[in-house]
């Protein structure tokens, strides 16, 4: 390991998403990098957040198949849910991408620095008693889970997703504080595990950053799964008893559980790292930056979870990378937040790219909208699932947004992604015919109506 | 009868994004490609012809 | 129904996939359509094809994830498939989509008329004693399950997909004659309901019409899943046995087994139809036509399994709705035959748009290719399957194909279908994130390294 000597051409603080992908693509660039983590290359996504959910959402999966697999001629019994063996599925999942991001920035000659760094000047990062000079820093020190004023999370009874990624068992019911992506996807893994499952969510929608017909769509069919939700109505307290919590909420319903988990958003870690002292401006926590992740302290750049953009994987990929690219001078394009496909791996699924219909009329343009309901689509049908692809158009122009539901339709996306950011027309999609039986049918069902010739449309 | 969505400049969706990208109004392309269509040569060298740019002052 | 009246816009001969896309898409631009189909619309992909395949296709997955749940640390127990069961859920879904189509059609006040059909003259069909007389006409008959000269197909042990689609049991063992898409799904679908299984395919691989790249890897997923198969041999004959088949093949080697699945092809549906003595060439049983399918007849079209191009639903549709756009005056783009996706829905899914390697250097072009392999993809690891995305590309230039073999790789095969289509280079594409974690994102990563800016890539 390298003193800590340099001038490096980059010290990135911070080895998740926003951070490795920045040090990976520097590298490449040919650029000496030393990337500082103070616990495990991967950050959040590998280890707390992406990775592990989608893993127990795919157990989840199973469970549900096994559990109504009768009903396609396949005779089985649905025996429970083994929770060590589903942790030890999802160790192994992790623990194979870990060891191959690893080897990967190893691979690239990457400096890794196991600790704790702390900004002490416009290019310099101390880790204990080793100082890091570049003549570029990247702040990628990501985000932990927040909770409400006056709310204690105990770690036991009242739990954030980090603890709940690994409980030691179902439990048998479950009040879930917030209505995001993150309380939604647990919501679905622990009902298809058999817990009773409550979400509380402030706001008057479930996914409240979603099209509304998209959060709908999922309530109705969170609805149909036996998943409650309390919507438009605030937390008050929580009072923890021998055998669980009872949640007050402020409309004063008071609800039971045996567990809360609270998904009211991450925050940036940004406090005591010397960010402000250093010059950088940091706002409520997060990080400030231009359309390039500058901050307004020449050579420090800021990417992913600590800058208020989409809290995604992918976009940390995104900024990383472009930092990567400014600093080489290669001129890169901004990322168009629109642009960045989300996914809700719950099930259903939930994915959307562009703006909502809303949005798309706020902003002035003369919107067509059309939902091609996924009754008409065979594919969707043989996995009897249910849902809708609505696209939200420029009328006689561009795509403005797409906008799904149903099971598996996270993995539609890319295509919309590539509609909406290439700024094709229905037309343009029109002209190709998907293949057949496929959930993307629905899509380019929603592409052929809009563009005048609808071919499998039931009206 | 129903129209099939016509695009008012003919050019494949990646090449209206990189014009975009370029700075490159596509209206004041001329196409070589297919029926008239702009390709990305096309686009490429409306850059490097500053004369098909607007003037603009420094 | 019209008695034998007219003259029709356009008079339709066979109700399946490009007669009734056909048909739906001249009544949307005001043409007054009879569509004449002497078994139900939907034809052989709705009744006797895509769809029931799908299926099956869908049992057999959840009976494998039933076998294989223990391992996510969900438990259960596979009691064994329920046949009527697996019959009456894949029926549910094809009368499903049928009562969707025939009220689609009816909505569109196409006049639907039962019978079998016949050319009679450049622009008259006769069916029995009625004569439907139009502008113009279009052939869309079909195919039927071929055998090979001097096999019989007994539909008892010796049996086409027809018989198979509604076979009463499980066999304990299957050889299936035909290593093609058909063979290929059968074989899918039988082993993962618990039976041995043999192809014979007289080419060197399975799937040959795809690159060498994917029929290799579906090779070894086969050979993984206990499927046997022998290649390049030629099957020379079968005898039935009290107990099912002996087939001998032309090395000599015997194999016997319960029932034989010839799988060696369709052939289009044109004896005895009048098509020649209309004036329509016929060769080897298809008709010929030009790139907007017109015969050489005029007013005389032909689309579908009928013409020598890829016998596939959605290239059906896609020439019924040329043919009305055509007739129409409104001047639609010839379809590239090239960009039509193709997939392949047996565990693992193969699936690929564009051209192989080896077609595109034959063409001529500097060909650049990148395989982007699953086991750097983390959705693919938490569904643990195996495979790759390959993208073939011109040295700086658009991309040529893309071909993928993996489970539920069949879905990403619409975003490349754009790549492919809209002649994007893989820059293009690497401008773009994938959402995390897709297994979408594989394509993303090949498109990344293709344009010198790899993430996730493992050497
Ligand atoms: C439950 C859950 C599920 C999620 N699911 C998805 C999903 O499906 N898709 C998706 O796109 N996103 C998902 N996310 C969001 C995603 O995980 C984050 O957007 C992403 O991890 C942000 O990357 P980052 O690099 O900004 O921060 P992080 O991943 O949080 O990484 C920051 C890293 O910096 C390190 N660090 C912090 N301070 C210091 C310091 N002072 N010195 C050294 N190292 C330090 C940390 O240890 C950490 O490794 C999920 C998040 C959660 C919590
Ligand atoms: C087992 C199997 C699986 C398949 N899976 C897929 C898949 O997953 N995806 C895919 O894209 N393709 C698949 N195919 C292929 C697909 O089914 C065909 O490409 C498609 O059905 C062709 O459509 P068509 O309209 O040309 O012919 P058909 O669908 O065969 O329709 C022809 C129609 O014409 C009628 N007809 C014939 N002669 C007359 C007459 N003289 N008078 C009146 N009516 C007549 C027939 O009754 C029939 O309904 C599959 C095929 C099979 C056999």
């Amino acid at each position: 390991m390298a003193d800590g000597s340099g001038p490096y051409d980059i010290v990135v603080l911070g080895g998740g998403s926003g951070g490795y992908a920045c040090a990976l693509r520097a590298a490449e660039l040919g650029m000496n990098v030393v990337l500082i983590e103070k616990d495990k290359v991967g950050g959040t996504c590998l280890h707390r957040g992406c990775i592990p959910t989608k893993a127990l959402l795919h157990a989840a999966e199973l469970a549900d198949q096994t559990r109504e697999s009768e009903a396609f001629g396949v005779r089985a019994r649905f025996d429970g849910i083994d929770v060590p063996a589903v942790h030890s599925y999802k160790d192994k999942v992790i623990s194979g991408l870990y060891k191959g991001l690893a080897g990967l920035i190893k691979s690239k000659k990457i400096t890794v620095v196991e600790g704790e760094g702390r900004l002490a000047g416009p290019n310099r990062v101390v880790v204990g008693d080793q100082v890091f000079e570049g003549r570029n820093v990247v702040l990628a020190t990501g985000s932990v889970p927040k909770s409400l004023p006056g709310l204690e999370i105990d770690g036991d009874k009242v739990v954030s997703s980090d603890h709940a990624l690994v409980l030691d068992r179902v439990p048998s019911s479950v009040i879930i504080l917030g209505g995001g992506v993150i309380g939604v996807e647990f919501a679905s893994v622990w009902r298809s595990f058999g817990a009773e499952v409550t979400i509380v969510e402030a706001l008057p929608h479930l996914l409240p950053l979603e099209d509304e017909s998209n959060s709908k769509l999922l309530e109705r069919a969170f609805r149909r799964r036996g998943i409650k939700y309390e919507l438009g109505v605030r937390f008050e307290s929580v009072k923890t008893t021998d055998t669980g919590v009872v949640v007050t909420l402020e409309n004063g319903k008071t609800l039971d559980a045996e567990l809360m988990l609270v998904a009211v958003g991450r925050g940036p870690v940004s406090a005591g790292l010397g960010f402000e002292e250093a010059g950088v401006t940091v706002d409520r926590g997060y990080v400030k930056v231009d359309e390039y992740c500058q901050t307004g302290v020449p050579g420090v750049y800021a990417v992913g979870d600590l800058i208020p953009t989409l809290q995604l994987a992918h976009v940390g990929f995104a900024e990383g990378i472009l930092v990567a690219e400014h600093i080489a001078g290669l001129n890169p394009v901004p990322i168009d937040y629109d642009g960045v496909p989300r996914i809700t791996y719950s099930e259903p699924e939930v994915a959307s790219v562009g703006v909502s219909t809303a949005v798309a009329r706020e902003r002035g343009h003369d919107v067509v909208e059309l939902s091609y309901n996924l009754a008409g689509n065979g594919k969707s049908k043989i996995l009897q699932t249910q849902g809708e692809v609505k696209v939200v158009a420029e009328r006689d122009g561009r795509v403005l947004g797409v906008h799904m539901v149903g099971s598996r339709v996270g993995e539609l996306v890319a295509e919309a992604q590539l509609i909406y950011n290439w700024e094709a027309t229905p037309g343009d999609v029109a002209q190709l015919i998907h293949p057949h039986p496929t959930q993307s049918e629905a899509l380019g069902e929603a592409m052929l109506a809009l563009a005048g010739k609808p071919l499998h449309v039931h009206n | 009868p129903p129209q099939v969505g016509r695009v008012s400049v003919l050019a494949k969706p990646p090449v209206r994004k990189l014009a975009k990208d370029l700075g490159v109004d596509l209206s004041t392309v001329a196409g070589t490609g297919p029926q008239g269509s702009i390709t990305r040569e096309d686009v490429q060298a409306a850059v490097a012809a500053p004369a098909a740019v607007p003037y603009q002052a420094a």
